[in-house]
């Protein structure tokens, strides 16, 4: 069961990985017996700050999803992303600039 | 063999895309318009038909040469078939038919149905063009028969944003196709013909090194437009756009038929008709630049098809990673992520395209808690999600462990980091995706939608099922790759067989 | 000195700098148009020969004379098939332009960016 | 669109049966004078603008219908992919030149090359009046 120069069984692990899955709905099904699925109302009024929040208002907004990675990608997102500003003129500089840039890294590759 | 199968191959695709609009005025005066869509999917399927036909032949280690109108190839235009092609037909005319079966159903609220499907037909013809010509030239009019035809589709629905989307698109394109215009009239005032063997071998002649000057011109030209149309990162900004606005069978049709495409026409420039191989430190640097980029923009994405396009820029970046490393194993991971990318960013364009069918939205805000009312959906979504970035019994584990292993054989472990970083977020931004579709509470609106129709179910459960397969046997994806390894490192075999010992 | 050279080279350099400064879309178009037309010119003028003459073999030039003063005729196919193209990418943008003026009231490609991030 | 003034009208209705004609000329003498399917199919549509800007929109639909402009545009192209397969049909390759050449400068000479000018012809000029029929049809629904 050798694939390429590292070791990996994809047949051996497929059956543990199902077997794994089915263990753990087994344990989910347990659980279920034990405790209770939904979210009771006072639950939900709690992370509410005591209002009534109604079932499809409780879902996160995707694009503040991931604020930590977010965070962490800072300049990114504070320098890069405000180019994809939907403007043809700034596209079409980046293609001038890119081509500029291949040229140059051609130059440099194959000097 | 049938001998004219090359040429099949184009034409039958091209013959059907004139004959629809006859066959659409006939079946419409009878009122039997599945007459023609039948037609389309059997044209389509005929073309796959003949590609696979093709396939032991060439996997034996033939190249078939097709002249057109008997005339010799340095002078008359011929059709040549390596391992690199037949591969790339093989998934482009698979993923087609696939499209086809699935637009019967998607698109049947659209009205002009008959200038969809002969667009998409000639996008077909054009793709098989550009795949199986032997002939710079005719490559360059497939390609941009081609982009006109995607041009065209994107603007199918003639919503503002399809609009829009359009005009970006074509604008970006058409810039990109005339820098390649002039990087071919700089390539053959260098070398004064336009045969990729002939080219080829009158570069081998030259030398290349030391390079001469204008070689670097011709190839920054022709790498920037064909890196136009698979969206390497300066040059993405169309994509999700395009992605976003074109019909969801059409964005499937784009993410693993025009990439793809575009891709091999890279690979072909720098491998056979340049015989640059030393290119691929660029390719490592710009396919990370584009997997990062593409990833942490679609981190931040509320459409789910726009998601999906940033995510198919991220998944470029791994191919041109792979093919870049240059090693055997290296090349041989990149080539499988190309078939694997095709497989499972259809399937889940499919998929965004089912949810769109029932519900009408492609917005992640506005959805959720689908999974009781589309399981199958759901579960082929998952399977798609899980594969694209790399979760163990998927294919896509099988193609970025072979780019890991040959990045670090390779000793590039700063980029082999960066990969396994990459693939971290792709998991987290897909899952992002299915927590907002399938998980979740269900807004009261979305009680009544219905699992999407078989027609549509079909194709992606098949797409679904390769993934697993290959994901478990990851060994035959070696297999089917591993021509097309052997093709591109084969110039002079290439060069010998078109040219015929000249 | 290769005048038509540097015409076409000037003709690229216009259209390009049109493109990335102009706004307005049907400008953008007459940018793309002087662009490629500039690399046909460069393509034509590559393929000129000094008192060539047409590549078809007739009596009066037989296949001898052909082939030491006959034209390479690939660049002037290139650049017919290229002017094709051409027409229909020209057709094709302009109806878009309609279109895009139907929806946005507006030419103006800054403010088509609806879509972005 | 109601039409132009008389002069206008006048001109266009004498001059667009010749533009027709030479068009036509054009197209048939590809093989042996400057010109071919390309322009020709141009110059034919010219003659069907002339109508459209003398006399509107209306009187040249009247004459070349958008549904015949675009099923003799699926002709030409038809055409042209007949005279290729012709030579698969024959024992050759796809596009080989076929049929009897003829003797060099008359009109009947060159092969396929007579039906590809034809196919060629057509399909442009078929096309060229789709595209104007398409772009009037996206204004018209505009002044709506």
């Amino acid at each position: 069961m050798e694939f390429g120069p590292g070791f990996w069984g994809p047949i051996v692990a497929t059956i543990v990985m199902l077997l794994g899955a089915v263990f753990a709905y087994l344990m989910l099904l347990g659980s279920r017996r034990i405790a209770k699925v939904r979210p009771s109302i006072a639950k939900r009024s709690t992370y509410g700050c005591g209002e009534e929040v109604k079932p499809e208002e409780v879902t996160a907004d995707s694009e503040q999803f991931y604020s930590p990675i977010r965070r962490v990608f800072k300049p990114f997102y504070r320098y890069i992303q405000p180019g994809h500003s939907g403007k043809l003129n700034t596209y079409l500089l980046w293609v001038v600039i890119g081509f500029v840039v291949l040229m140059v890294a051609i130059a440099l590759v194959l000097r | 063999m049938i001998e004219a199968a090359p040429i099949l191959a184009i034409i039958i695709p091209l013959m059907g895309s004139f004959l629809t609009p006859l066959i659409s005025i006939l079946t419409k005066r009878y009122k039997k318009e599945r007459i023609r869509d039948l037609f389309v999917v059997a044209i389509v399927i005929v073309t796959l038909l003949l590609v696979l036909h093709m396939l032991p032949t060439v996997w034996s280690g033939n190249i078939i040469v097709y002249r057109l109108g008997n005339w010799t190839p340095p002078w008359g235009i011929c059709l040549a078939i390596d391992g690199l092609n037949i591969l790339v037909a093989l998934i482009v005319s698979g993923i087609a038919a696939l499209v086809s079966i699935y637009s019967l159903m998607y698109m049947k609220n659209d009205t002009g149905l008959e200038k969809y499907y002969t667009l998409l037909l000639l996008l077909l013809a054009s793709m098989m063009g550009v795949t199986l010509t032997g002939d710079f030239f005719n490559l360059f009019v497939f390609f941009e028969i081609m982009s006109v035809s995607a041009y065209a589709l994107v603007a199918f629905r003639r919503n503002w944003d399809s609009i829009e989307a359009s005009i970006k698109y074509m604008v970006i394109g058409s810039l990109g196709a005339s820098l390649v215009l002039l990087g071919i009239s700089f390539t053959y005032s260098l070398v004064g013909s336009l045969n990729i063997a002939d080219i080829a071998q009158k570069i081998s002649i030259i030398g290349t090194n030391p390079l001469p000057p204008v070689l670097i011109l011709i190839l920054a030209l022709l790498m920037t437009g064909f890196c136009i149309k698979i969206a390497m990162v300066p040059f993405h900004a169309w994509m999700p756009d395009a992605y976003q606005a074109a019909p969801s069978a059409v964005a499937a049709l784009f993410a693993a038929g025009t990439t793809t495409v575009g891709v091999y026409v890279m690979l072909r420039i720098i491998y056979i008709l340049f015989g640059v191989a030393a290119l691929g430190v660029m390719l490592i640097v710009l396919g990370s630049v584009t997997m990062v980029v593409g990833a942490l923009m679609a981190l931040v994405q509320r459409d789910l098809k726009r998601l999906l396009a940033y995510s198919g820029i991220s998944q470029v970046g791994y191919i041109l990673l792979g093919v870049g490393f240059g090693t055997a194993l290296g090349i041989e991971g990149g080539l499988f992520h190309l078939l694997n990318n095709a497989i499972y960013k259809a399937l889940l364009f499919m998929c965004a395209g089912a949810i769109f069918y029932r519900v009408g939205t492609c917005n992640l805000d506005e959805l959720g808690g689908l999974s009781k009312n589309m399981p199958i959906t759901a579960g082929l979504f998952t399977i798609g999600a899980l594969a694209i970035s790399g979760v163990p019994p998927f294919n896509g584990f099988a193609s970025k462990w072979t780019i890991y292993i040959a990045g670090i054989q390779a000793g590039k472990a700063f980029f082999t980091l960066l990969a396994i970083i990459v693939s971290v977020l792709t998991l987290a931004y897909l899952l992002k995706a299915i927590n907002a579709i399938f998980l979740g509470q269900r807004p009261k609106r979305f009680e009544n939608v219905k699992e999407a129709p078989m027609t549509m179910i079909f194709p992606m459960m098949f797409l679904a099922v390769l993934c697993i397969v290959l994901g478990v046997l990851p060994s035959l994806g070696i297999d089917i790759v591993s021509p097309a390894y052997n093709a591109l490192t084969n110039q002079h075999g290439y060069i010998r067989a078109v040219l015929g010992g000249i | 000195m290769n005048v038509d050279y540097i015409v076409a080279m000037l003709m690229i350099s216009f259209g390009l700098y049109c493109l990335l400064i102009k706004r307005n879309l049907i400008k953008m178009v007459i940018g793309l148009e002087i662009l490629t037309f500039g690399i046909h010119l460069f393509l034509i003028s590559m393929g000129y020969r000094e008192g060539g003459i047409a590549p078809i073999v007739t009596s009066t030039n037989p296949a001898s004379v052909v082939a030491t003063m006959g034209v390479d005729p690939l660049p002037q196919a290139l650049v017919l098939t290229s002017i094709v193209i051409d027409v229909c990418v020209t057709a094709m943008l302009l109806s878009l332009a309609i279109y895009a003026y139907k929806h946005y009231k507006t030419l103006d490609t800054s403010e088509l960016r609806r879509l972005k991030g | 669109m109601a039409g132009m003034t008389l002069i206008v009208k006048t001109a266009s209705r004498l001059l667009s049966p010749f533009v027709l004609l030479f068009g036509i000329y054009i197209v048939l003498h590809g093989h042996l004078t400057p010109g071919g399917g390309f322009p020709g199919g141009v110059i034919i549509v010219a003659a069907i603008v002339m109508l459209l800007l003398g006399y509107g929109a209306e009187a040249a639909k009247a004459k070349f219908s958008p549904l015949q402009a675009s099923v003799s545009e699926n002709i030409g192209s038809l055409i042209l992919v007949a005279t290729g397969l012709l030579g698969l049909f024959l024992g050759f390759n796809f596009m080989k030149n076929a049929i009897p050449l003829g003797t060099t400068g008359n009109l009947y000479s060159a092969g396929i090359i007579i039906p590809l000018n034809i196919g060629v012809g057509i399909k442009v000029a078929a096309g060229l009046a789709v595209i104007l029929y398409a772009m009037l049809t996206a204004f018209e629904e505009e002044e709506k």
